[in-house]
């Protein structure tokens, strides 16, 4: 391997006797101080304590290093330190290689002689490597503060207000005419039984009243140009196709939060249901318009002698969704309550699978339910219970078929009123808004968090949240929680002003690009772009998270993740091994 | 001397790497054969990183990464898992024995397990004897 | 078939005491800490369970309320106060009113004010019929012999209508018991020498109480106390109607103590007393599980109960002591309420006494049967059940 | 609008006295009738609607602890009448915290907001006030990591206060997450790291805060430092003074089924990365200095100084964050499991540090052994690697939780990690036997259902019926139980049990509830300031909740919670502004707000 014109200084340290015990450091400093390029090697007791620092900035500033190599603990703890004083002696961090003779060498073997070896190895490794490290300088892009909120239900118009208190400047966008989503819909929540509309209302009387609050009702995004910090954004009306450009409107915003809920199940998809059929089979929301009419009464005025709630519709099912919609227990327990509130003498029967009474306050809900004469019944997962109409003598006008599982027998139930708690699930044109900010759907349709533990509302795309259901079912406090969480990670970006790009990230060579455009489709942040006039593919710097994958792939290695070059790669391995 | 096999570690930064530091912290020995460079992800491990090694002198191959569904950039190592079979069936077919290149998942917590795999392909490469490649090109970095 | 729920059978029940069944959520902790819940009889659960649903004829069918003893380990377990231990209670008063084919059952439980109401009604009736019977045909300064107010040849054949009349309407019982659980439309065919095999187990239970004591087994301290007075007082009381319907003259007679008679009745009044004043206290101070909520009818029982002993025992007294018209007034307030109380024998919780041991029996019965007819089948439960 | 006010009560309260807030009710604008139903009314719809109809009520306001309780039947009423069914209010006494010293005034202002149809959350906004940049973290575990990243990658001063050596909480224990499986540690760790790098933050571990003073925006805190008796920045974490230690106790982090040194490092992942003297346990500091000592003369950095005293800091800051996390609920109160009593009954800690892969077995699942103890020479039941493996284990959920003789609430986690042990348990061990006794699969979040079926078909036995006793029988454990959906009393050995003990508050809660003046729900959570609408706000102003200690939830709801928190910090700090304690505002404001409101 040619050599480089470089000068550089290697330490090792002796760790107290962490290193020095088994490896004979005096020895692999002989050793190293032989390599041409090594200008000064030596050995310290610390060189992570200050005066152990201050030998390698002395040591720069004195003999013009141009290279620092320092052979102790492992990368994960001090690289950053070194990286500092190398910063404080006037040298680029980067111009600096750590050797891990510690965790992996030192406290791992015992025969002093092997360890010594491979402490050589490992240090003339770094050596090599540090020999091809270029001086890298993070790159500060502007951000535009302004943010585009896409969904105006509850999530909508939380981080909205969250980022509008902030001062900063928000448009609201959403498709119906009117704000709240399908909260709107709702007349007390689970389960403490507040209103909903209470809830709504505040946020609404706030979110009208905000001057940093921009409302774009009847609207959808047609386009999101750009990436984080500087995305352009067409919107146009709901009932313009994509061809009347005159109505379009374009926004300039920083960063998008996704907040686009859920839709209801179909509940006509579950034949066995009856529902749209048997007039008194109706759905969760058709109960909740009775709710606030005051009329829980069924299709001929009758008030119900027997209720019967059933749930899991259209979730936890094999045939339509493997998923449990979250909040349909606590919702059906609601019912219950509002049911016997209304008529008191009627008989509730509730059909579940498990009980997710899982929150706070929920479990002291359901027992509050039991106390009321419910009467639950358990049906199995698949096993759906089926319902007809009820014959002339019969004092109802339906029965539901079951087979119950905590008696292990088949009964009837009488019903006059049946309620489908029907499941959520993603909205159609989710795959669309997918598509539109570049972000991935699971299989049900959910969009995908960038990690569903530590990252839950940023996704893959820099500069684009995902908030409330439309990322999952969910209720009202976590989703609440979500937007805010959303609106948080927005105004930690608009406190710095700009947006830092790592120093570390892939860079296409033009010229050797072929256009065969396999990086693109690898890329799990979509950093690549591929420029259909130049046909060539280029890196959204801003975006890549130097993962590398694209590197090793590139059929003509035209593609440089920089700091792991392929040139500093094959170095190190030849120093590692030499 | 017995043949003491040369083995490059190629580990990824976030889980792998973290768990061979782990057997640094928890003191669990393994034998000094392999010698560890770090990628930021299993899925840079260039096919040319293991030619390149071999033809340095390395009488095998250990790439580690994330468990599948565990990498921090969502999917890498499902590249690296399709991508080093490959490499193995065209280095097979050069005659490299199957054994040489290892693929393996090991998370932060696993120092055991990482000591443990070194032991076992050290044992094996030993078994093994040395690489042809480094035989026939005659590298040997103990003398220079 | 499906069978129908029926949603109303729980307002019912509450009536008789089952006031927290709907509260429960079924763990199935009840059952796995109930010391006679077997492999066929999984309670107290599943009697919940009927109960929740409405299931009547299961309820009706279930043998499960007569093997328990009420030692209240599940509802102190029980992690939603669903309180199965008085559920269970309240299923024996619901079927107590079930097998009785009068309905007078069925008043008593739900109102306790109706029963109190026929309780004194009869006891005055009695009392007018004794006074005015004594005054007519006897003397009230004279206790025994010719000429006695209340001469014992006619308070025995009185005594022996009175069983009969009170036999009468138990056997109906009985019987409907036996309908409802083993015979009818009961699912297991039952070989009628089974029955016989196991009939040892009537007197067995009747007389032991054997599986009261079980209760305790599996709790850290074994207490037999209740045990011991729930025993007491059933042999007291047994003896004592065995004495009074058999050696009523003999008891009767007097001056001087007949020990072959009078040694038994000593030892059922103290048994009675006892057990009654143990049972009173645990009531009032509610320092048991089972004592933590009395029904009416457990009130009216044990005071009657209570009663009886004590105008039974000083009327003895006084009757020694020669204190004649004052033992004859006792004696009449003793009958005001012995009549009363053996009517109600077969219509309140005192029919228990027999049920009990008889639906034991019934389960031993049915149990093998049942067993001789899965025998050979292996179990589809992924644990293995140990014997 | 022609209102009527109805005061209703699901329970008793003698907290509030709601004749009064009637007397004062009938006093407001066009309130035409006033009524005090009491608790449980018997209420009649058709009635209802008489009065509505007599008064002709344009407007019902329904008011009590939990009002919507009776909200359906004067609904009905309004729309019998013929009245606008949608203008029944509710004045929720419990959702907007009438309680504690100003119970009385915060009630009738709720009362006076419902009457004038405004929401009482709109009317009640607290004066804003000046906001010190500085936010204090009080616990750093997920929640409090993840808030102080978030806040300080905004470039703003964060102070992290963690009562243990080191931060990282309970996740940093744990082997795999659900339903993910993906391995805690890895994910935790450079989080971890980043928070000690992080130059905005100043991390205070061994510490725990002491006082409040001053008001929101400003508040002056009193920390106490615990002496950890060892230089973090010199420590180089050799571990040469915990090998010459001569105390030997039950390690906190490997939930005492290890031991550690009076002179240890948590785990060798710690933040700092620095050990610490457990003064408690310290011969030197117990005897004054007169014993051992070893450590000191051992550290070939010299940074033990045995003699080192706590210090108190004070720090002023803006904005507070509560993030004091749970702790387990004690097992051995349970006394039918057999905890404490029986070795091989572990909970779900302790399963959870057994399977990790660096726990004291380096994950491997054992039961286990009698080993003599060659210090106190009696035989002990341990953890060996080399030990038995457990051939069948059972897994008990709602250990302590669900029950009114324990916890009554469900502890939220517990299923899904009871499931995660499943699949640990098969693939460890996959001859072995697993059972799963559960009353409710609670798997709802997302991809927990179809977690819960791969379980089930990773061969587990799930079991619907909770176990009621262990016992033990010639030595072998005995499960019993009932399985409710095979109708099955069943009672069976197993090896091993595992239970899933519900969670608690983190002791200390109620002491640091008391010195932030914070109320506490009946189960000793915080209490949020909305259960819907701010979960993670407070009634007191720039005070936050974040994670478990406001309830029991998993990872991913406690990090959208911490996430949620800065963002209320960073909007104050950025606005210049922060929200005002609630109790502030007086009820002539809030009433005069309402008016205004409703003019519009």
């Amino acid at each position: 391997m040619e050599s480089r014109e470089c000068k550089i200084g290697v330490y090792i340290c002796n760790c107290g006797t962490n290193i020095a015990k088994v490896v004979d450091c005096e020895a692999v400093r002989e050793y190293i101080s032989e390599l041409p390029q090594v200008a000064i090697a030596r050995t310290y007791k610390y060189m992570c304590s200050n005066p152990g620092q201050e030998l390698i900035i002395q040591d720069i500033k004195e003999q013009g290093l141009d290279r620092v190599v320092v052979a102790a603990c492992s990368p994960r703890m001090h690289e950053r330190t070194f990286r500092a004083a190398l910063q404080t002696a006037g040298l680029n961090p980067y111009m600096f290689e750590m050797a891990n003779i510690r965790e992996q060498c030192s406290w791992v073997h015992d025969d002093p002689q092997a360890a010594t070896e491979k402490a050589k190895a490992l240090t003339q490794a770094a050596v090599f490597r540090v020999a091809y490290h270029e001086a890298l300088e993070q790159m500060m892009v502007d951000m535009c503060p302004n943010t585009l909120v896409i969904g105006a239900g509850i999530a909508g118009l939380t981080a909205a207000l969250e980022l509008a208190d902030a001062g900063q400047k928000v448009y609201l966008l959403d498709k119906q005419d009117h704000l709240g989503g399908n909260l709107a819909r709702v007349d007390l929540t689970a389960p403490y039984l507040d209103s909903a509309r209470d809830l709504l209302t505040e946020r609404i009387t706030r979110v009208k009243t905000s001057d940093n609050i921009e409302l774009l009702l009847n609207s959808r995004l047609q386009e999101l140009k750009g990436y984080v910090g500087n995305f352009s954004a067409t919107l146009v009306s709901v009932d313009s196709d994509d061809t009347e450009e005159n109505k379009a409107q374009k926004i300039e915003v920083g960063n998008v939060i996704v907040c686009t809920g859920y839709k209801e199940f179909p509940a006509e998809r579950v034949t066995h249901f009856g529902y749209g059929k048997l007039p008194n089979v109706i759905t969760s929301f058709d109960f909740e318009k009775m709710l606030r009419a005051g009329r829980i009464e069924c299709k001929d005025g009758e008030i119900p002698n027997y209720v019967a709630i059933i749930h899991c519709v259209g979730s936890r099912s094999p045939e339509y969704h493997g998923y449990c919609s979250r909040v349909c227990c606590m919702t059906a327990l609601k019912y219950v309550h509002e049911i016997k509130s209304a008529i008191p003498s009627c008989y509730v029967s509730d059909l579940y699978i498990d009980m997710h009474a899982f929150g706070k306050g929920h479990e002291d809900f359901y027992r509050r339910t039991s106390e009321v004469k419910t009467m639950f019944l358990m049906f199995g997962k698949g096993d759906h219970p089926i319902i007809r109409s009820a014959g002339p003598k019969d004092d109802c006008q339906m029965l539901i078929e079951v087979n119950e599982q905590l008696s292990g027998e088949v009964i009837e139930i009488p019903a006059d009123l049946v309620i489908l708690m029907v499941g959520m699930e993603a909205r159609e044109d989710a795959t669309e808004t997918a598509r539109l900010v570049n972000i991935s759907q699971d299989k049900d349709g959910w969009f995908i968090e960038s990690h569903p533990k530590l990252d839950p509302v940023a996704t893959t795309t820099d500069g684009i949240y995902i908030a409330g259901t439309c990322v999952a079912p969910k209720d009202i406090p976590d989703t609440v929680a979500q937007a805010r969480a959303a609106a948080g990670r927005i105004l930690a970006k608009i406190a710095k002003g700009k947006i830092a790009v790592d120093a570390i990230y892939a860079e296409i060579n033009e010229d050797s690009c072929s256009g065969c455009r396999i990086c693109n489709e690898l890329c799990p942040y979509s950093a690549i772009e591929f420029d259909d006039e130049k046909k060539r593919s280029h890196v959204l710097s801003v975006m890549c998270k130097a993962c590398g994958a694209c590197v090793a792939a590139c059929p003509s290695g035209a593609i440089k993740g920089r700091h792991f070059t392929d040139q500093q790669m094959f170095a190190q391995i030849e120093g590692v091994l030499r | 001397m017995s043949f003491e096999p040369r083995i490059l570690g190629i580990l990824c930064n976030w889980c792998s790497y973290a768990g061979a530091d782990l057997a640094g912290t928890s003191r669990i020995h393994y034998p000094p054969n392999i010698r560890v460079i770090r990628v930021m992800c299993s899925a840079r491990v260039d096919p040319t990183f293991v030619v390149k090694a071999l033809v340095s002198g390395a009488d095998g191959v250990l790439i580690c990464g994330c468990h599948p569904g565990d990498c921090h950039y969502s999917e890498g190592n499902y590249k690296t898992m399709r991508r080093i079979p490959l490499l193995k069936k065209v280095l097979t077919d050069l005659g490299i024995e199957d054994e040489r290149v290892r693929l393996e998942w090991i998370s932060a917590s696993e120092g055991q397990r990482f000591a443990d795999i070194v032991k076992d392909m050290t044992e094996r490469i030993r078994a093994l004897g040395p690489s042809r490649i480094s035989a026939e090109l005659d590298v040997d970095p103990r003398e220079k | 078939m499906a069978i129908r729920v029926n949603p109303k059978i729980i307002d019912d029940l509450e009536g008789y005491g089952a006031e927290d069944v709907q509260l429960c959520y079924h763990c199935g902790n009840c059952s796995a800490v109930c010391p006679h819940a077997d492999e066929f009889n999984v309670f107290p659960r599943r009697p919940m369970r009927y109960l929740q649903m409405g299931l009547e004829r299961k309820l009706e069918t279930s043998l499960e309320p007569w093997l328990c003893y009420y030692c209240g380990q599940c509802s102190d377990q029980c992690p939603r106060g669903a309180e199965p231990g008085e559920t269970m209670m309240s299923l024996r008063r619901w079927l107590i009113s079930r097998y009785d084919i009068t309905g007078i059952a069925r008043l008593f439980f739900k109102s306790t004010k109706v029963e109190l109401a026929a309780v004194i009604i009869v006891a005055l009736l009695t009392g007018i019929f004794f006074l005015g019977f004594g005054l007519w045909q006897g003397d009230i300064n004279v206790y025994d012999g010719s000429n006695a107010f209340l001469p014992s040849s006619f308070i025995h054949n009185f005594d022996l209508a009175l069983g009969f009349l009170v036999a009468l309407f138990i056997g109906l019982s009985a019987f409907r018991f036996w309908w409802f659980s083993m015979g009818g439309k009961s699912a297991v065919p039952i070989p009628w020498w089974l029955y016989i095999k196991k009939v040892y187990l009537l007197p067995w239970h009747f007389f032991t109480q054997k599986r009261f004591a079980d209760c305790e087994k599996e709790t850290t301290r074994r207490i037999y106390l209740p045990w011991l007075a729930h025993l007491g007082l059933m042999l007291g009381y047994v003896t004592m109607l065995f004495i009074v319907m058999v050696f009523v003259k003999q008891l009767q007679a007097g001056p001087e103590i007949n020990w072959s008679v009078h040694v038994f009745g000593y030892l059922a009044s103290l048994g009675l007393l006892i057990g009654a004043v143990y049972m009173l206290r645990g009531r009032l101070k509610k320092n048991r599980t089972q004592y933590q909520r009395s029904h009416g009818s457990d009130w009216i029982f044990l005071v009657l109960l209570f009663i009886i002993a004590l105008t039974g025992v000083t009327q003895h007294i006084l009757h020694r002591s020669g204190l004649l018209l004052a033992a004859n007034i006792v004696y009449i307030v003793h009958l005001m309420v012995v009549v009363p109380w053996l009517l109600r024998m077969p219509f309140t919780k005192w029919a228990h006494m027999f049920l009990r041991p008889l639906g034991m029996y019934f389960s031993a019965v049915r149990n093998e049967a049942l067993t001789r007819q899965r025998s050979g089948i292996e179990t589809t439960v992924p644990a293995r059940k140990v014997a | 609008m022609r209102t009527g006010i109805f005061f209703c009560q699901v329970e008793e309260n003698n907290r509030l006295n709601v004749t009064a807030v009637a007397k004062y009710a009938a006093n407001l604008p066009n309130v035409e009738t006033v009524q005090e139903l009491g608790i449980q009314p018997r209420l009649d719809a058709k009635d209802l609607a008489g009065q509505v109809h007599s008064g002709n009520l344009e407007r019902i306001v329904i008011a009590g602890d939990m009002p919507g309780y009776f909200k359906p039947v004067f609904t009905k009423a309004m729309a019998l009448a013929g009245h606008d069914p949608l203008e029944v209010r509710l004045a929720s006494f419990r959702e907007h915290g009438a309680s504690g010293s100003t119970t009385l005034e915060r009630a009738k202002a709720i009362v006076a907001c419902a009457a004038f149809g405004v929401p009482f959350a709109l009317a009640v906004e607290p004066a804003k006030t000046p906001v010190q940049p500085t936010t204090l973290i009080i616990g750093a575990g997920i929640a409090g990591i993840q808030a102080a990243l978030e806040i300080a990658d905004a470039g703003k001063p964060v102070c992290l206060v963690e009562r243990c050596g080191t931060i990282g909480g309970h996740m940093a224990m744990f082997d795999k997450t659900f339903p993910t499986l993906d391995c805690s540690a890895c994910i935790l760790t450079p989080k971890m790291v980043s928070v000690a790098q992080h130059e905005m933050i100043r991390l205070l571990t061994n510490s725990q805060v002491i006082a409040l003073s001053g008001s929101p925006g400003s508040y002056r805190v009193q920390i106490k430092c615990k002496a950890r008796m060892v230089d973090v920045d010199a420590c180089v974490a050799c571990n040469i003074c915990s090998e010459v230690c001569p105390v030997e106790v039950a390690s906190e982090f490997d939930a005492g089924i290890a031991r550690r040194k009076a002179v240890y490092i948590p785990f060798p992942q710690a933040v700092p990365n620095a050990y610490l003297v457990d003064a408690e346990n310290c011969l030197y500091v117990q005897s004054a200095g007169k014993k051992c000592g070893a450590c000191v003369k051992k550290c070939p950095k010299e940074c033990i100084d045995l003699t080192q005293k706590d210090e108190i800091i004070e720090i002023e800051v803006g904005n507070i964050i509560i993030a004091t996390g749970y702790d387990v609920l004690q097992a051995e109160n349970i006394e039918h499991y057999g905890y404490g009593i029986l070795p091989n009954v572990l909970t779900a800690l302790e399963f959870e540090r057994l399977t990790n892969a660096s726990g004291p077995t380096g994950g491997k699942i054992v039961a286990k052994s009698l080993k003599l103890n060659k210090r106190t020479k009696l035989e002990e039941w341990v953890f060996d690697a080399n030990g038995p493996a457990p051939k069948s284990i059972a897994i008990i959920h709602c250990v302590g939780s669900r029950d009114q003789n324990y916890n009554s609430y469900c502890s939220r986690v517990c299923c899904m990690y009871s499931l995660k042990f499943a699949h640990l348990v098969k693939e460890k061990l996959p001859g072995a036997d697993c059972y799963e006794f559960y009353i409710d699969m609670r798997a709802f979040g997302k991809g927990y259902e179809e977690f819960f079926e791969r379980i089930k078909h990773e061969g587990t036995f799930v079991i619907r019926g909770r176990t009621a006793a262990i016992s033990e029988l010639n030595g072998q454990m005995m499960v019993t139980g009932e399985d409710i959906i095979q109708d099955k009393l069943i009672q069976f050995p197993v090896d091993m049990v595992l239970l899933a003990v519900g969670l608690i508050p983190a002791h200390g809660t109620e002491e640091l509830s008391r010195m932030l003046g914070l109320t506490r729900d009946e189960d000793g959570w915080f209490s949020e300031l909305n259960y819907n609408g701010r979960p993670t706000d407070t009634e007191k102003g720039c005070i936050y909740v974040a994670g478990m200690c406001q309830s029991p939830k998993d990872i991913p709801d406690a990090v959208a919670q911490a996430s949620a928190v800065a963002a209320g910090v960073l909007s104050s700090i950025s606005s210049g502004k922060g929200i005002g304690h609630r109790g502030s505002v007086t009820l002539s404001e809030i009433e005069a707000r309402a008016k205004n409101l409703q003019a519009k």
